[in-house]
């Protein structure tokens, strides 16, 4: 009797084991190592352009203390929140006509559209992009051609929203769309039985039961405009400087590794955050 | 621990040679051409650059482009030793090599050094207590870049220019503070534009801030070709033929001046990275660099076009390419580069004497953002 | 209330070694712990159940009632005691080995197939031939009227045929236990009464074993032979509808059910046999049926149906009186709930006829007199 | 949803708008490769195939390309089914310590690459795995796999949890539940997932300059010209992996189609 309890319980601790486990072994393996690292690094002094194994917390108080390290911290978050909420304003529409005005096929392929771009490098495309902004460039030209004397549009807080929107939209859309196109149909019909209007059942019905694609979208988009360094670097021709060129721009004093580490732990902590925050919003029963 | 890190490195070796045997195409490449490592700026290790010593040593050199010097020590200090057979770094960087002990150590009597200007014999950067560690392949100076169209070159004699109100937004800077923060100190009249005192530091950085309203951006080097290129930006300090030189061989209509204040130099080296297992046929390559081949090959980088410190190399330049040798200040008589160097314009681009690294480029960030 | 007169008892309290392998039940549970860490789901449980009776669970929520089923499925595990069927002892079967298939609350019909292909499911895990499948699948969709729906998809389906599908699911297998998760929760009252009688022919029909976990009066005592109500875990009364409603074994039973009111009282026996039951709003004589059960002064509580009671202005009318006030009233077709209290704060509860009720007229806040038969009501130990 | 005809045509209409700005950089990208001018500016030059002739020479884009395709195929499989397990684990199973172990699998797409480079070298080179293709795709793994993991995570927050024991309740073992429930339910959501890690994978150059040593992927190339060599070579790349990209992506989705269409 007992081993049978046992044999049947280890079978079925080997199901469970064999799907909780692999990505935390293989996160333990080869990412826990090098987040130790990157904590330790952090501590790290820097004598005579080398970098030297120690514990001193000076790197904490001079990067914590700075005025432009918080001026960055600021900055970076608010262009991540813009970003963040102007490519799920730009999704949302997308997404319910991708999932509820297109056939099968139309689908497909739109979708398969959207999912394109993500291959063709992100640095090309912000590297083409200048060439709609720069001065001389095309939006100025044709604006010029119509009347309107527009100066370069580069390095403008418009160029980063550009860029940043180029990079997160794309998979905001595909979030989106994946949520909705897995909403219970007759959730719907039964708004419309109830005499709810579109608008009613657009935000009543629809809304709520996507909630989680939504927030999960925003999140990601947030995630990556606030890490991201090329749109502020070839957009943004930096003179927005967020963190991540304050990381570059640290390295350049010298190896300054482990002062960029603790840009970059401050980075982590706010974004890990930010998402479980996220993630408990979206998931929350409505 | 010593041991233990030995055990490892041999355990990697085999490792390597292991891997070496398992993949058949590599052996019959291997058995037919060599492989050497170079760790460089881009553009060094294109076949413009090294073909010729490719086919005539029977090698086939593997680059790895960097985009910054501090990329570059923060890969050498976590790769095993004898990853990279040759190192290509800034002057300002080799001091940082040697003393981090990255590379070997090289003997004068190997290369060309009898063709090369007096100027380049002891080269500062590249000697550490009376040893060799580095031979010099080419440099450049930095002034004023500009459009003809917008700034002559008689306008770009002095860097008052840059805060003349025309050309508000029109100042790019290239964003690196060490050449930046060294022409403005020409400006304020710095003699030794990075051994400055409190005052002066602190002048500086006044003078810096009070170009800010003038300035359009910060860019990288790619950023800094198209915003020149396209008018974005019409003039920008710090910067010079390294990217005005490849900015006329498309057409654009832009040079580079060295203002009366002076400019700053930048140079470039060849070094042979610590335990490189092929260190003969870097050396080699180093020597080849400095012959008149190579230094004519060097000053004509389609990356780039530099000065070249070989005589003979000039004089090759001056006859066979001479619109391009004039622009890069190779020419026979007064204002050449030499001249310039020997009159005291030119300054060495260099790390900060009296302030700490950090100091500069915190203040950088500040400018940046202010 | 009901006609029904096949009526079986469920055993109660702990097992007989000795008789339980003489026992004709069909699935019996022995002694069942059930506990999440500290909290106890299910406590010290015994239930059997015969072959071919319609048994349906019943309680507050979190009673219990619901775990049962999920252990009875095999989706818990029990942490003691044993789970048999036909005598043999089902505790370690996997989920996919108990062939008790279940009608869910949420239905949960595989939307990514068609109607037929969700009925052919069953089947085809046993492995049974495409054919076969086939024909028995259209032969139940047929039964259940849903014929010509065999290739829609579930999303297409109103709910009361997603209702059929999901049963048709499960008995297209042929099982000789069907288990049901308040199965009818989600559909409107009108579409659910339907529902009930569906449930009900089917059960006898086929003669299998239908285990029905709800929380509705009306669905457990209009189809079950056996009604069981769980509280806390542990099983507060098991019998046939008529038995629980007229003879509840528990004042939480009485109280769950609701309709009766309820006085505690304490027991004194007069010299003629008969009862005198001392409560704070008085003392009532009582000559019911469980007369002779009763020792003097007992803890006990007097049950009284809310139609054994009827009301008056005045008092004088009956032996046992309370007078109370009215708090409420509530119209249900021609009848009326009226809700009293007495001084002491005893809630009272009189169903009227209509009639009656516009005959006496009485408002919210009158005073009226409550009176019953001494040989009504019923008494519980307490 | 049955709204007005008339907002139905506007809000296709905004999708395509939508498209055309994604799009947009893609198309300049096209018409730049194929320009004789260096540096990207109108009036345009002539017209030249000569930029894609010097990268098809190029024996280190050949080598980046055939890498870049070479790691995305290895990243992209392991990492969606480790995300997937990842994600299945959440959905079906309760242990302990099972928010933090999320947490956890979460946070490799929040370290900003530029630190975390060397952090993974610095590792990586500690067990002996740095400079090698292996140890770009090891780095590729941990930073797809959450993105993967988050993709069908949400998917499976749709799933009627009562649906593969519903399966089970029917006779389906716990594979073969998995097999005829989670597989369908979520087929389209691991593809996205898939097409997703490799997507980052092709896009990743901070990490991969640092742990790949010699060896490069495209990104990284585009980046030593982006930030060394400015040329239409850099708009050519970007052509070639866009048409290669978009044939195998329609393309999949043609075979899709048609099978749909067929059944």
């Amino acid at each position: 009797m007992t081993t049978l309890i046992s044999i049947r319980r280890l079978s079925r601790l080997a199901y469970g084991g064999l799907w909780s486990l692999p990505l935390p072994l293989w996160l333990a393996g080869f990412f826990l190592g090098p987040m130790i690292l990157l904590i330790w690094l952090s501590f790290w002094d820097v004598r005579n352009f080398l970098l030297t194994p120690d514990f001193q917390i000076e790197n904490w108080q001079k990067m914590l203390s700075a005025d432009y390290f918080w001026a960055a911290y600021l900055r970076t978050t608010l262009i991540a929140l813009s970003a963040a909420a102007l490519a799920s304003l730009i999704a949302l529409p997308c997404a319910l006509a991708i999932s509820f005005f297109l056939g099968l096929k139309a689908r497909m392929v739109v979708l398969g559209l959207f999912v394109v771009p993500f291959f063709t490098s992100y640095l090309v495309r912000i590297y083409s992009w200048q060439i709609y902004l720069t001065e001389n460039g095309i939006i100025m030209k044709t604006l010029a051609a119509i009347g309107i004397d527009s100066g370069s549009l580069l390095n403008t807080p418009f160029a980063l929203m550009i860029g940043l929107v180029t990079l997160t939209l794309p998979l905001v859309i595909v979030i989106q769309s994946i949520s909705m196109l897995s909403l219970d149909k007759t959730l719907i019909d039964a708004a419309y039985n109830l005499g709810c209007g579109p608008r009613r059942v657009l935000f009543a019905t629809v809304l709520p039961a996507v909630r989680p694609g939504i927030v999960l979208g925003a999140l990601f988009a947030f995630i990556f405009s606030f890490g991201d360094f090329v749109t502020a670097t070839y957009l943004g021709g930096g003179k927005f400087t967020t963190l991540s060129i304050l990381i570059a721009d640290t390295v350049k004093s010298g190896q300054q590794w482990p002062r960029a580490a603790v840009v970059a732990l401050v980075m982590i902590a706010t974004l890990l955050i930010s998402a479980l925050g996220a993630i408990s919003y979206a998931y929350r029963r409505a | 621990m010593v041991k233990t890190i030995l055990t490892r490195r041999a355990l990697l070796k085999s490792g390597v040679i292991t891997a070496g045997t398992l993949a058949m195409p590599s052996i019959v490449r291997a058995q037919s051409v060599t492989e050497m490592t170079m760790l460089a700026w881009y553009g060094q290790a294109e076949p413009d650059a090294v073909a010729q010593f490719e086919e005539l040593h029977n090698v086939k050199i593997t680059p790895k482009y960097y985009v910054g010097g501090e990329q570059m020590l923060a890969l050498l200090a976590q790769s095993p030793p004898g990853t990279y057979d040759l190192i290509h770094a800034d002057a300002e960087y080799v001091q940082q090599l040697v003393r981090a002990n990255f590379v070997e150590k090289l003997d004068p009597e190997d290369y060309h050094f009898d063709d090369f200007y007096p100027e380049f014999h002891k080269f500062p950067g590249h000697w550490h207590n009376d040893e060799l560690y580095a031979v010099i392949s080419r440099f450049g100076f930095l002034g004023i870049s500009h459009n003809l169209d917008a700034v002559s070159v008689k306008e770009a004699s002095s860097y008052d220019m840059l805060w003349d109100g025309k050309h508000k937004d029109k100042v790019g800077h290239f964003d690196w503070h060490l050449p930046n923060l060294g022409v403005l100190s020409l400006r304020d009249g710095n003699s030794d534009p990075y051994d400055i005192g409190g005052d002066a530091w602190s002048k500086l950085q006044d003078t810096t801030l009070s170009l800010k309203p003038q300035v359009r951006g910060f860019y990288d080097y790619g950023g800094v070709l198209s915003s020149l290129k396209s008018g974005e930006v019409t003039v920008m300090p710090g910067i010079g033929e390294w990217i005005t030189g490849v900015l006329r061989r498309d057409g654009a209509n832009v040079t580079t001046t060295i203002p009366e204040q002076g400019g700053i130099q930048f140079t470039e080296s060849f070094s042979i990275g610590r335990g490189s297992r092929k260190a003969d046929l870097a050396r080699k390559f180093i020597q080849h660099t400095s012959s008149p081949d190579g230094q004519f090959t060097l000053a004509n980088l389609n990356v780039f076009p530099a000065i070249i410190p070989s005589k003979v190399g000039w004089e090759r330049m001056i006859s066979e390419r001479p619109d391009d040798a004039r622009h890069l200040g190779i020419f026979k008589g007064d204002g050449n580069s030499i001249d310039l160097i020997r009159k005291g314009r030119i300054h060495i681009r260099q790390l900060p004497v009296q302030q700490d690294l950090a100091d500069w480029n915190d203040f950088w960030s500040a400018y940046k953002s202010a | 209330m009901n006609s029904l007169t096949d009526i079986t008892a469920a055993r109660t309290g702990a097992p007989n070694p000795g008789d339980k392998r003489m026992s004709h039940a069909h699935i019996s549970l022995q002694n069942i712990h059930k506990s999440y860490g500290e909290a106890l789901a299910v406590d010290r449980l015994d239930l059997d159940i015969e072959e071919g009776k319609f048994i349906a669970i019943m309680g507050p929520s979190g009673c219990g009632k619901s775990t049962m089923l999920r252990m009875l499925a095999g989706l818990e595990d029990v942490t003691s005691g044993d789970i048999m069927r036909e005598g043999q002892r089902i505790n370690d079967l996997a989920i996919w080995e108990r062939d008790m298939p279940m009608v869910w609350q949420s239905l949960a019909l595989f939307p990514f197939l068609t109607v037929r292909e969700n009925v052919e499911f069953g089947l085809r895990m046993k492995g049974v031939g495409g054919a076969e499948r086939r024909s028995r699948a259209l032969e139940w969709l047929g039964k259940l009227g849903l014929e010509g729906y065999a290739n829609r998809g579930i999303d297409q389906l109103s709910g009361g045929q997603r209702q059929r599908v999901a049963l048709a699911r499960c008995l297209v297998t042929e099982p000789s236990v069907l288990l049901l998760d308040e199965p009818l929760s989600a559909l409107d009252a009108h579409l659910s009464v339907q529902m009930q009688g569906e449930l009900k022919r089917l059960q006898r029909e086929l003669g299998i074993t239908f285990v029905y976990v709800t929380h509705s009066h009306s669905e457990a005592f209009s189809m079950a032979d056996t009604v069981v109500i769980m509280n806390q875990g542990r099983i507060e009364q098991a019998g046939s509808p008529e038995d629980i409603y007229l003879r509840p074994a528990t004042p939480f039973v009485a109280r769950f059910l609701g309709g009766s009111s309820i006085f505690d009282c304490k027991t004194r026996r007069r010299k003629n046999g008969e009862l005198t039951l001392e409560s704070t709003d008085g003392s009532f004589s009582y000559t019911g049926p469980e007369l002779v059960e009763q020792d003097e002064g007992d803890e006990v509580s007097l049950i009284v149906r809310a139609d054994q009671i009827s009301i008056a202005p005045g008092a004088g009318w009956a032996e046992n009186e309370v007078s109370a006030r009215v708090v409420g009233e509530e119209f249900v077709g021609a009848l009326v709930n009226l809700r009293l209290e007495t001084a002491a704060g005893t809630p009272i509860t009189v169903q009227l006829q209509q009639r009656d009720m516009q005959a006496l007229d009485i408002e919210v806040g009158a005073s009226v007199t409550a009176s019953w038969h001494p040989e009504d009501g019923h008494i519980i130990k307490t | 949803m049955r709204v007005s005809p008339l907002t139905r045509r506007l809000t296709v209409i905004f999708l395509g708008l939508a498209l055309t700005f994604l799009y947009a950089p893609i198309l300049t990208n096209f018409v730049f490769s194929l320009n004789s001018d260096r540096f990207p500016t109108i009036p345009l030059g002539d017209f030249t195939l000569e930029w894609y002739r010097l990268i098809l020479a190029d024996a280190l884009v050949i080598d980046a390309f055939a890498n870049t395709v070479k790691i995305a195929l290895i990243v992209a499989p392991i990492a969606t089914a480790m995300g997937f397990a990842a994600a299945y684990a959440d959905y079906r199973f309760n242990f302990f310590g099972k928010k933090l172990v999320l947490v956890f699998a979460l946070m490799p797409p929040l370290i900003p690459l530029v630190v975390i480079g060397l952090a993974m070298l610095a590792y990586l080179s500690r067990i002996g795995l740095s400079g090698t293709l292996p140890a770009i795709v090891v780095s590729h793994i941990v930073l797809t796999s959450p993105f993967a993991m988050a993709i069908i995570r949400l998917r499976f927050s749709q799933i009627d949890g009562d649906l593969e024991f519903a399966a089970q309740n029917l006779g389906a073992s716990n594979w073969r539940a998995f097999r005829e429930v989670i597989i369908p339910s979520t087929k389209t959501s691991v593809l996205a997932a898939f097409l997703l890690c490799m997507a980052v994978s092709f896009d990743e150059y901070a990490v991969t300059w640092f742990v790949g040593g010699l060896e490069e992927t495209s990104s990284v190339r585009i980046l030593s010209f982006l930030q060394s060599a400015v040329s239409p070579r850099i708009n050519a790349i970007g052509s070639i992996t866009f048409i290669t990209s978009i044939t195998l992506i329609l393309g999949a989705q043609v075979l899709v189609l048609r099978r749909l269409t067929r059944a």
